[in-house]
Formats: structure tokens, C-alpha cells, sequence
């Protein structure tokens, strides 16, 4: 079924998403059932969930992929709803058919919109029949040479995506005629290797894009809206890291152009629940489709701050056959927020993901600050799953409101135990382009880096950091040397030590 | 006891006594450092908060402060003269180590192979994404114990350089 | 100064509202310099400030309370403008006028406000010329025999309340006159205790009634406006324990004669800044004025939520001359917000404050959750000052909305190492009078207790506690036992020990 | 092992087999039991998620689950016999212990002095209330070793009750 009652949704997910889902469901007082890997025993979402089922190994595969354990799973609890989070089966269309025809409500669009939409070709055919503006490109399913034709057609730079694609997977931005070969069996190879299919076209690449989207609601009784963009123009290797709404480039005439358009392209598909259409913006505004995303997004925590619609609720209202609770298209957001995504990969080492366990968290909180997460301070992030910690989103009457509010989020956060991004948001943060909204999607890749800061560090505070560091030094000569032997000296003598200290001990 | 850190190629000359007072090039300051537990350490001087994560490596003492990470290096009196003589300081390991288990997808390195700092010498594939594991340092590749295909464990070796032969004089 | 232009402040005060003033002026870009006693030296308000700088010992009169020594470090740190927070010297009237004639800004009203609506008799002087309405009752300095005249005239049931008095502290009821000199007694001792005054009046106690105050914030161009009331009738021995804006029993025509009643109360005394005006309102919505609070209260942020304004901001804003930027009376609220206190104290010993290390703490999060605090994994709660861990608050669009995610957020969060009240705040939410919005401020504690629930639990939910006691009996006997001789069997056998577990052995 | 465990009087007679199997009066049930560091504890029953806090004082096992608090008994087999003979299930102590630091105030119980579960006790202030503190059971005050005015650490012993004559038998 695609939409219809039910009583008990299957969460067919983990981490952050699975615990946002059981929040939604739980806010609307409907019961969910958890699934669980291996190394999830302890995750926030198989304790937050009223039931929680154990279904396989640590790899995807293995566990969260199992199309027939999870509906299994769900005959076996009385769930009789399946909501896919974002990732592992949201965009299956063959998934989200299996569980109509087990009985189950699919808590997303139907399998032929996902299918359309996930097969980049067919999308295209699809929306250019409701005259949606598309990027140049070529058909799937070319060979090399013709590829090569067709770029020279196009005209350089060009981008080769995988059919299949997502995330950046088997993307590669070409340049120059003569690196086309090479980009090519790369974005191939990678294809294969993540999708299992190397089937790639070529595109136009915009140079100085934005990266903007729209997310859109549509119920089952005929009424498609959309609640504005989201500007996602941070990204490094085609993955966002930094998500805003609106947008500083979106002026009320191009929201409406734009939100009129991605209503089409919902509806070219008979699209039913929340999606999100994904565009370029070039300098002169003129904008282009990308792709739809049939899920819910991870960065859709902005809209819901600048509109008051909470989108997992929706989801669940609009599978339920029910109307959706907002009726109009956004006109004018209520404030401005800004997301950050919290990666566990070292910004100092290439963005290098990194494993560990969470042995001190501290979460920064006070007003206009949200946080979504699906760890704890004593939470493993393993090598099974994404780098994803946690989403820090912040609201502010105005954009300006809401970056002091984030650099102040950023500033309280403590996560200690593996290497994470927070530095790197700090440092977005603090950049003048960023601030004054002067960027596209090259802006990190190609102007901003972690090792030249727009402001030198003061003299001042280089002095600051040699304190610390010669404190650390000594204090870490001092044990080892008591290790050895007993000091001579009574060490309560130490100021450094600190009052507290002293009066502890 | 004296220490000389450096950072930024800029020098403090720390001096902490055997009463805790603190001098820094010479001017007195009021200091109170604590750990807050692991690495997190707060520290206040002239009235100033600051919080700071602080590890150390080899030769090496990284602090974050701020939202940036500085590298610093800090040297006692004997450490000092040693690398006056050695006319030059000293310099961590160029070895790579695995940052977190994995699968080897590529090693771009021979042993006996120069690298420059910054070449690519390991394709490692974790948490769905290839990740480019780079030479930290100029150096000649001493040996790969490792090869294309190898799951290999957090911290495990996968490839060795030594300095070059101009840097031992 | 009352108002003028400052560029640091200092915080005069600790704990979760030092850190809730230090953020709104982070938000604002005005740098802080906190200051703290012995046993707060590692609390987030020192190490999210700029600035700070020890005052003293853990007892209040030791640090937080010395007026020349806070004065000399803003001073000394060049900080030009002083935010009391609540509690401590913030209606101190004498410290007020210290701060201005030492040339800084006072973040509050006037001394002569403070001073005013501190006196509860010349508070009810100045409103009364206002035509506030005032609940009947006696003058301060009267004699115990007067004080049982006037009682006999007023009629029974009467409160004894201390003049110097707030937080329930030398307040007690009387209901029959035989209770009058013992209770006279007990009052005016506690008030002697609490204040070094053991003056105190007598005032008729309104059965039934709720307890509903207004926001009101005035700048210095002579603008006073109200942002709409707050529910506060959940207490237990006079101590707010939550609060909800709006009300249930205030309809717009209420809003509009309280709100205009409030402004009035607050013009009387020529008021500058932040306050908020206590009210009684009785079953048929009489309603009188009860005190007027001169600063910033606890439960500030459910207004914060339903109106969009940081209040701590506009405090800020005000005191630096500027006008506020609220400009209208509120008409509607914004959705609905509920706070509730998180305490250390144990709801199944009387409510007996509790002490220690909080071991671990997992914080509720995601969408319509805020948490103020100034606690972490490890912060010490220390007997020296207030039992407030952290102030919980939800918003949703409805009550009911704001209700349902309250009762998650309670649900997910975890203290442990310390007695605390989220129990009470569970069992209160679960209260089908609380959900019915049926309750006075005499509710919690004649109607409601931690020992009878209104749904007895089922036996599955006996079985499942049964379980768990039996497993954790089973399991320390294990261990005791292999203190004594190491197991026969392999421990791995055992299947309750969890997957998880026997994985990472 | 066999239990026998009492929560508001009913009675639950649960087994845990060599093999971990877990019984309980009678049918088997699927169990997964974890701790989670400290008194906190996740409990997979037959799909159900809870998560408990559990901590156990003389004989008392305290669960605390779905923001509800469960006193419960766990015995065993040698116990529930020993309690069957002697008539009367094993009962907590009486004594009154400091719940934490705080100035003594008032003390309302002379030793010999009969009290009744809930008689106010002590008065102990702390963190600037007062508060009463009361008898957990009928007994008889057998010592009262603090007085009005004095300081008290956490944990000191305020008052000493012992069980009335009748419930020896």
C-alpha cells in the first residue's frame, strides 16, 4: 500500500535518522520497532525505539540491505508501515514494492516515482516533458568513444556522473579534453565499485553554480506545495557539509519560479510524500534541474526551523492517506537557519574519516540551537556506516543571528575520541566570503583550506597556545619523572595546578 | 626549569619555577592550567578563558584552540642545545599508519622510491569512501609491508620512509 | 549608568543563567568575563566566558555575593556593564546602585524599582495607584496580636507571607485559626533565617486559583509592552516546577486586561528592562497582582518560544539605550512551549535535594527540544547553591504537540550519579488532569503524588521490571561468586549477556 | 538458578538456566540483558525495548523504568525458604542516614521513642531549604547520635531505628 492507516512503523534504518523517525512517531504517538546490526546494540535508536530486532553483521549487506529480513521482521512485530530514513533502501523502488505487496505501507513515493527518478535518463525524459530547464548532456548507456564526441559537443568543462549515482560516487569533473579518458575509467571504476553499475553520462558543468534545492510535500489527495530552498552550495567532493535556509542568492521572484518548477517536476511523476529537487543556479539565475531525491534529505532540519513544518511528521501524515498539515507554498520564511554537519574525518588530514569511540561529548544547547543525533558519549563510530555524529542546526531572526549563533554552537561543542569537522566549521565560519554569502559550489575545494586562515592568528594568541603547550610539557615531564622516582617536592606547590585541583585532592 | 617553543617559527622562552610562577620571555604570567579529562585541558592567564585539546606526537605537541589547530614544538634547555648542534630541529617520523581499519585499494610506493610531501602513497577504502593517504614528509620509502587487496587494522604500518641522505649530515 | 553604550560585560552569577547570559552576549558579539567561587572553577560559565576571574569561596557570602569584590573586577577586566542573572544580588537594590555610581551599566531596572517592588507593601502601594487590582491584606510591622486581628477580618484560609520574602520561603497557609501563632511563628522564623528580616503580613489565600504572570519589557524611549502570560500553577511548596506559555485558562480578552494591567503595574514604578508581573487568578478569572519580579526569571524561555524574542538579548539591548525590538503587545502566541525544571532532588524522598558527580548525562534533542544548562558528564552538584540541573523545554505547534515531544524529550534523557526529578515530570505528564490543562497551584501538592499513578501498571510491564530486577540479581552474584573461584562454565554461554558484549570480548 | 521475585506483591518465579535460558513461571522468554556502564541497563525482552536504571540497597532492588520506580525483591531459593520458615519476607533497615552534607536543624525522636513510617524525624538544611526527614518504617528510635546545630558529612548516621518487639517473633 502506499498510503493507508496503520498502527506501528518499521524503522528500517540507523543512527541519526533512525532516532529522528522514532521522534516523529513518537511525537504523533504511534509505536516504532527498531532494527539493529551487530555493533548497534547500544545505538540511541534500538533504546529510544518501543521494540528493537537484532537482523544481521556489522556490513550493510549483511544487516540494514536485507530487503526480506526487514519486512520479516516487520510481519513478525505487527508493523505495518516502513519508514526508510535516507541511505541503505530509500531510493530501492524495487524495496519500496516489495513491502506494498507484503500489505505494508511504504512511507515514501511510489515505486515508479523512485525508479524515474533514481535512473538519472528517464528523470530527465520525464521532467522535460513539464518543461523543466535541464543542463546540456547526453543519454546513459554511451560508449566511450561517443562520450568523448558528445563532450566535445557540449563543450568543456563537463561533468561525468553515474547513472546510479549519489554522493559524489563516480562523479568527475572534467576540464581539459585530454584528461576526459582517464576521468572516465575512473568515474566508471567507481560506479561499478558502488553501484554495481559503470554506466556514466556527460554533462555541462556550470562553473561559479550554486547548488540549490527545493523541498517539496505532496499528498495523496492532489495537492503538491513546496516550502522553499535550501542553499547547499557548501560541499567538498560533492558532499554537503554546510546546508542553509533560504538562500542569500533567492529573491522572492526566483523562489517563486523555482518553487513553481519543482512542483512540475514532482508532478511529472505523480510524486506522493516529501522530495526534494536539486538544481544549479548559475550567476545570471538561471537555473537548471539536477536530479529529485525521493526521501527525505539529511539537511531537511532548515526547512523545518524556517517553517514550522516538521517534515517526518508529514511523511508519516501523508503515508497515512491523511492531508498534509501545511496547505500553501512558502512564501516568506520565518528567520534563518544554518546546518552543519558533524563528520567524524580529520579536516587537518584530507577529511580522512576516522573510527573511534566518543569518550567525551558535550553538546552546546541555550536558545535557537538543535541538535540531531544518534550518539552518546561512549558511542563507537565504526567503518561499517557514514561519518555523520550529528547535525547542529541553529535559527536566528536573521542569517546574520543565526552564524553568531552557530560560531557559538561550534565553540561549546566538545567531541573527544576521534578526529572531527567542528574545526573546519569554526574556520567556514569565520571566513569573510562565507559570511558575506560570496560563494559557489568550487568555494571549498578551491578557495578556502585549513592551513591559511583569512585572519592571521594574533601574537597574542600565539602566545596563549605556547602556555598551553609548555603546561602540557611540563606536567607530562613531571609524572614520568615520577614514575621513576618520588619528586623531592611537595606538588601542591604547583600553582598551575589550579585551585580546584588542590582542593580536591 | 627553561623550555623554547616554537610555533609558527615564532620562539617563547617559557620559564616555570619551582613554585609554579610562570614567566614568558621574560614578564611574569598569572597562569592556572587544569585538565578537564583525555585531552581537554582549560586554561586561564591574565583573566583570559581558554579552552584546549592538547596531544602530542613524536616530537610534536598539536593544540587546538579556537577552532585551529597549532603545531608546536616544546623544548627543554638540553633538547635545545642538541638541536643548536644538530644545526636543525627535530622532525617526526615519516611512517604511515593506517588512521582506521580498512581495505588497501592501491599502494603507490616502491621501497627505495623518493617522496615528496604531499605525494599520494596509499589508496585506503573505509566507511564507503577511497581515502588518499599522503607522505607527511621528503623521504625515501624504506619498506611496504603491505599490499593492494589487505584489510589491514587501525595503526597498522603500511609504509615506512626515512629521511633523505641530505638531512643526516 | 542605567542605560548607556558598553563593550564587556560581567556576569554576576553562575550555573545554567551565567551561561545563558554569556551566550546571548556571544550572540550579540560583546565579549563576557564570568567570575567564579572555589567549586565552579571547571563550570561551563568560566570556560565558555572570555574572561574569568575567582572571587572566593563556595559559600555564597564568600563570592557571588560580594558587591565591592564583583565591582572591582569589572573594573579591573575593563568590563563597563554588570548582568545579575536571577537570584544572588539581582534585586539587590544596594548593588544595583553601586554598579552606576561606580560608572557602569546596570543590566535591570532602576535601584528605586527594585527597591519598590522588593518591599511587598510598597509594591502594593504603587500598583494600587496604578488601579491594579490587589489580593486583601494586611501592611508590613504589624504585632502578632494584630496580625490575628486583621486575619479574623481578612476571613480563612490566610497566607503569611515574609516581606523580604520569595520562593516560598516565610510563606505558610493557614487555614483554621488555632494554626495562626504557629505557623506566624514558623514563618517569621524561616523569613529571619532567610533574609535577616522576620517581618511579615497577611494576605487571603484564594483557593483554586492559578498562578499566571506576564512578561513585560520597557526601553528607556519610554515603550513598555507585555509579551503574554506564563502558566505557573504547578509548584510544590511555593517552587515553580513547570511552566507553560500560553495558558489554558487565559483567553485573548484575559491576555488584553492582564497584559494592560501588567504594563500599568510596571509603569508605576517607572520601569526599565526586563520584569515580570505575578498574578493570582481565580476560578472565575479575578485576577490580582501578587509581586512584581525585576529581572530575568527562570522560566523565561517558553515566552522566548512563543513570541521569537531573546529576551536575555533584549535586556542587552535596552540597558545599552537602544530601543527593544519587540514593538507590539502580544496578541497570539506562536505555538505552544512548556519548561520543565530538572532538578537534583529525589521526588520519592519528599523531594530531598540531592548531591554528587553527575556520572552520565545523555541529553534529549532534536526538533522542538531545548536544553538550558551549565552542567556536563562530570559537573558536581554541590550543596552550596540551587538544586537546578537543567531547564527542559519543548515547543509545538499546539499544546497537545508541545505535550507529546515533552514527554519523549523526559523520556530520553539520562542523569545519572544523582537523585533528580524527571520522574515527577514523566508521572506529571502522564497526569490526565495536567493533559486536561485541570490544575491549580495547590495541584502537586494535594492532588498529586509520586506513589499512585492514575494507570496502574499492567502486569506485562510487572514481568518486564521482574526480569530486569532478576538479571541484575543474577549477575552481581555472578561476579561475587567469581570473586570467591572462577567460573566452571565459559561465561560466553551466557545468551543474556547480549550479542554485543560476547562480540567485543 | 531459581528466583522468586515480588514487586508490589505479586510474585514472579523466574529460572536462568546453565545456557542463559530465562524462564519465567514457567514459559520461556527471549532475554537480552546489557549494561550500559553505571546503574543503567538495556533490556531486550521478546522485541520490547527498555532501558532501566537499577540499584540495589540491603535486600531492595530499586527499578527504575519508564520514569516509574519499582521496588522490587529478588530472592533466591535458600531465601524464599528461610523467609517461608521464619514467617515474613526480609525487611530494609530503618536507620536514617544524611542523604547529603547539611547543618542539622531540628532532631524530633528521643531514643526508646516509638515511631510510626512517615513520622518527620530530622530536619536537615541544605542547599539553602529545609528539609524533613522521615521514618522508613514502624519501629523504635534505638540511638540518635547527632544533635541540633551540628554539621553532618553525606551518609553520617542521624538516627538509629530498630524493629518493634512484635515483628521478632
Amino acid at each position: 500500500m502506499q498510503t493507508g492507516p496503520f498502527n506501528k512503523i518499521l524503522v528500517a534504518n540507523r543512527g541519526e535518522i533512525a532516532v529522528r523517525i522514532i521522534r516523529a512517531a513518537r511525537d504523533l504517538g504511534i509505536p516504532t520497532v527498531a532494527v539493529y546490526s551487530d555493533v548497534d546494540r547500544m545505538a540511541l535508536h534500538v533504546r529510544y525505539a518501543d521494540e528493537a530486532v537484532h537482523i544481521g553483521g556489522p556490513r550493510p549487506a549483511e544487516s540494514y540491505l536485507r530487503m526480506h529480513k526487514l519486512i520479516d521482521v516487520a510481519r513478525r512485530t505487527g508493523a505495518d508501515a516502513i519508514h526508510p530514513g535516507y541511505g541503505f533502501l530509500a531510493e530501492n523502488a524495487e524495496f519500496a514494492g516489495e513491502v506494498m505487496a507484503a500489505g505494508l505501507v511504504w512511507i515514501g513515493p511510489s515505486p515508479s516515482a523512485i525508479a524515474t527518478m533514481g535512473d538519472k535518463q528517464a528523470a530527465r525524459t520525464a521532467v522535460r516533458r513539464h518543461n523543466v530547464p535541464l543542463i546540456p548532456g547526453t543519454e546513459a548507456g554511451m560508449p566511450d568513444e561517443d562520450l568523448l564526441q558528445a563532450a566535445r559537443r557540449i563543450g568543456f568543462p563537463v561533468l561525468i556522473k553515474a547513472v546510479a549515482g549519489g554522493g559524489g560516487k563516480g562523479m568527475r569533473p572534467v576540464r581539459r579534453e585530454e584528461d576526459f579518458a582517464e576521468a572516465l575509467a575512473t568515474a566508471r571504476r567507481e560506479a561499478e565499485s558502488a553501484f554495481g553499475n559503470g554506466d556514466v553520462y556527460v554533462e555541462k558543468l556550470l562553473e561559479g553554480a550554486r547548488h540549490i534545492e527545493f523541498q517539496i510535500l505532496a499528498d495523496a489527495h492532489g495537492n503538491t506545495i513546496h516550502l522553499g530552498e535550501r542553499e547547499c552550495s557548501i560541499q567538498r567532493r560533492h558532499q554537503k557539509l554546510v546546508e542553509e535556509a533560504p538562500s542569500v542568492f533567492v529573491d522572492a521572484d526566483l523562489r517563486e519560479k523555482m518553487g513553481a518548477m519543482a512542483i512540475a517536476a514532482a508532478e511529472s511523476v505523480g510524486y506522493v510524500n516529501a522530495g526534494t529537487i536539486e538544481c544549479m543556479v548559475d550567476r545570471d539565475k538561471n537555473f537548471y534541474f539536477l536530479e529529485m531525491n525521493t526521501r527525505l534529505q539529511v539537511e531537511h532540519p532548515v526547512t523545518e526551523l524556517v517553517t514550522g513544518v516538521d517534515l517526518a511528521k508529514e511523511q508519516i501524515r501523508i503515508a497515512r492517506g491523511r492531508r498534509m498539515g501545511p496547505q500553501e507554498n512558502l512564501l516568506e520564511p520565518k528567520g534563518w537557519a544554518i546546518e552543519c554537519r558533524i563528520n567524524a574525518e580529520d579536516p587537518y588530514a584530507n577529511f580522512m574519516p576516522s573510527t573511534g569511540q566518543i569518550s567525551t561529548m558535550i553538546l552546546p544547547n541555550g536558545p535557537g540551537v538543535r541538535v540531531d543525533s544518534g550518539v552518546f558519549s561512549g558511542s563507537e563510530i565504526t567503518p561499517y556506516y557514514d561519518s555523520l555524529i550529528a547535525k547542529l542546526i541553529t535559527w536566528g531572526e536573521t542569517r546574520s543571528e543565526a552564524m553568531l549563533r552557530m560560531r557559538r554552537a561550534l565553540s561549546e561543542y566538545r567531541i573527544m575520541g576521534l578526529k572531527h569537522n567542528i574545526p573546519f566549521h569554526i574556520n567556514l565560519l569565520n571566513s569573510i566570503s562565507f559570511i558575506a554569502g560570496q560563494f559557489d559550489t568550487s568555494f571549498v575545494e578551491q578557495r578556502f583550506n585549513m592551513h591559511t586562515y583569512e585572519q592571521a592568528p594574533t601574537s597574542d594568541e600565539l602566545e596563549t597556545v605556547a602556555i598551553a603547550a609548555t603546561m602540557y610539557a611540563h606536567h607530562k615531564r613531571r609524572l614520568a619523572s615520577q614514575v621513576v622516582a618520588p619528586a623531592k617536592r611537595d606538588a601542591s606547590n604547583w600553582k598551575w595546578m589550579g585551585r580546584f585541583e588542590r582542593m580536591h585532592r | 626549569m627553561k623550555y623554547t617553543a616554537i610555533i609558527n617559527n615564532e620562539r617563547f622562552e617559557i620559564e616555570i619555577d619551582h613554585d609554579g610562577e610562570v614567566w614568558v620571555n621574560g614578564e611574569a604570567r598569572d597562569v592556572d592550567f587544569l585538565n578537564l579529562g583525555g585531552s581537554l585541558f582549560s586554561l586561564i592567564t591574565e583573566n583570559k578563558s581558554f579552552e584546549a585539546v592538547i596531544d602530542d606526537e613524536d616530537n610534536r605537541i598539536d593544540v587546538m584552540m579556537g577552532g585551529r589547530l597549532y603545531e608546536t614544538q616544546v623544548l627543554d634547555a638540553r633538547a635545545m642545545l642538541l638541536a643548536q648542534r644538530r644545526g636543525s630541529l627535530p622532525s617526526g617520523s615519516g611512517d604511515i599508519h593506517a588512521p582506521m581499519p580498512g581495505l588497501i585499494v592501491e599502494v603507490k610506493a616502491l621501497p627505495g622510491q623518493a617522496v615528496t610531501q604531499g605525494d599520494t602513497l596509499v589508496i585506503l577504502e573505509s566507511m564507503k569512501m577511497q581515502n588518499e593517504l599522503k607522505s607527511p614528509v621528503d623521504g625515501v620509502v624504506a619498506s611496504v609491508p603491505v599490499a593492494a587487496g589487505q584489510a589491514v587494522e587501525k595503526n597498522a604500518l603500511l609504509i615506512e620512509i626515512s629521511a633523505p641522505a641530505e638531512e643526516d649530515q
